[in-house]
């Protein structure tokens, strides 16, 4: 395929490419944060019965996205894509602090903190892509209403250890959820605006 | 005496778009006993009974697309109940979304090929289980085909990603092979069974050249 | 005389994180000439210089992460300048998973082994190059090896998908066959160098029984 053949003027990246991207990467950072999440729960939360109070406890929950096909089918392509952007930026505040705070964790395996690091870039990486789409969809100015605020720091310096592994444990939980998301919701997209929902 | 407490064996969504879990009772005690499912779901008060307990069978509760939400976890139970009392299983935690087990993949085909410069080799092609629905996008399946020498012990196993079809040139001229394939959504859930065995004469010209 | 005008050579990723473009420059006219890469992302009208002539050599530009985004397409142009005046390179075009080329597989291992029938064949091993094992998830590559006897003309390529192993049944006996490997992403992009040479003596006894 010749990159912008002599040099025409709307040389620019298909929207078909963008969206293969954005799959390959939503895809990865849910990859990554299944492992990491993995790991945690493997190496910390064993016989701690976190998951009964993880119940609920995510940032986003605030932010209501669509829990089946139907409800996913549904909703206007612009509206799910914004979704997608409010929930990717609702996890750069959390996903800055994950990298530097995991560091503490008492013998933080290198592979967990290697994830941590790279899910914060990875996803700012698609971030910069969801807008770049968006941008491209959507006529007006790219809206920046949703976003739902992370106010979890402190629970992952809390002094007591359990408490502050649960806090750990939860954020990794709502990752490996949200990730998730946006993995679906991306491939459904690309299914319903790039191939005619012919996938 | 009252009935011994109930154990939920097992949940499992084949598409994605409902699930079904069945349990399996205690002893009743000596006396008649029925089974009550319930259920609350992450971020709710409220406590639901099982929507149907026919379609999948004795000890099953089957949650059609409208009794199934994703990225939130299902709160389980079953109560043994007969004259004397009853009792309570454990609580099972359910996030749909890791639970899925399609079927096999369906309508493989092994075709034996010769290439530009008449190099042999086999392709294989197959489709998503019916039941999926792949072409949304809502789901994404992976692939992998598992193949041995018909007497041979050990299968050897490909993973060939998303794709439906999968070209094979390092196979043993003159021998006849078994081939499967199985199938899992493209993150969490389980392998699919194994598609039924099918059979493949190599020739025994089916040669690298010098 | 002004300098003529350089060209763009190449601009290559090795792992889809970062990019470098070389540039070879014109006759520099008589007089000492300096080089300035500049640059420009589709869409936008700001233009930029290169953020690091250092690192990758002489007549170079190294994007470090950083400044790599494989969102967009870059449009990037050269100028030489000397005292007399300057002269501007062709617009040279980049979209970074275009140009994506790793490095070869590495631990590349050859063993002949007898099958449960006696059966000798050839298994092959191989690992990605680290820069991209590294994130597996992210660079998907491809293989494909080729092999001929040392004394032969001809390579017999073989595509082998995302494996990184490989069974050769069809050999001959009391041949020695050099044999690389080489990858490629398994979407755009270009094939790696072919790794090293490797060479392997199949025994005279490597029969294949009929």
């Amino acid at each position: 395929l010749p990159i912008c053949p002599n040099g025409s003027i709307n040389c620019q990246v298909s929207l078909e490419e963008l969206f293969d991207r954005a799959v390959k990467l939503s895809h990865y950072i849910h990859s990554l944060s299944s492992d990491i999440f993995n790991e945690f729960d493997e190496r910390y939360a064993q016989g701690r019965g976190f998951i009964a109070k993880a119940v609920n406890g995510c940032h986003t929950s605030s932010l209501t996205t669509p829990e089946d096909k139907e409800q996913a089918q549904q909703i206007h392509h612009e509206d799910l894509l914004n979704l997608v952007l409010g929930v990717l930026r609702s996890w750069n505040d959390p996903l800055v602090h994950l990298a530097s705070e995991v560091q503490s964790i008492k013998e933080a395996p290198e592979t967990i903190l290697w994830k941590a690091v790279e899910i914060e870039e990875q996803n700012k990486r698609l971030l910069e892509g969801m807008e770049k789409i968006v941008g491209r969809l959507h006529s007006g100015e790219v809206g920046n209403e949703i976003y739902s605020p992370w106010e979890g720091l402190p629970s992952l310096q809390l002094p007591d250890e359990d408490s502050r592994l649960f806090a750990f444990y939860n954020l990794l939980h709502c990752l490996r959820r949200d990730s998730h998301k946006i993995d679906n919701y991306l491939k459904l997209l690309k299914c319903r605006l790039i191939h005619d929902n012919n996938c | 005496s009252p009935p011994e407490k109930p154990t939920i064996i097992k949940c499992r969504s084949p598409e994605k778009e409902t699930f079904t879990c069945w349990w399996k009772p205690g002893s009743n005690g000596g006396h008649p006993t029925n089974h009550t499912l319930l259920y609350s779901k992450e971020g709710e008060e409220k406590v639901y009974e099982c929507p149907d307990y026919k379609t999948a069978g004795p000890n099953s509760c089957y949650f059609d697309k409208k009794h199934t939400s994703f990225w939130t976890i299902y709160n389980i139970t079953v109560r043994a109940t007969n004259e004397i009392g009853s009792n309570v299983s454990d609580p099972h935690y359910v996030d749909v979304t890791y639970i899925v087990q399609p079927d096999p993949p369906v309508n493989i085909t092994l075709e034996l090929k010769k290439s530009v410069n008449r190099k042999p080799y086999l392709v294989l092609t197959w489709s998503p289980p019916p039941l999926a629905d792949v072409r949304s996008g809502w789901l994404t399946l992976e692939y992998e085909l598992r193949l041995k020498p018909e007497e041979g012990e050990e299968w050897e196993t490909i993973f060939v990603g998303q794709q439906t079809q999968c070209k094979m040139f390092s196979l043993n001229p003159g021998k006849r092979y078994i081939v499967q394939i199985h199938c899992k959504p493209d993150h969490h859930g389980s392998w699919s069974e194994w598609s039924p065995e099918m059979y493949i004469q190599i020739p025994t010209d089916f040669r690298v050249k010098d």
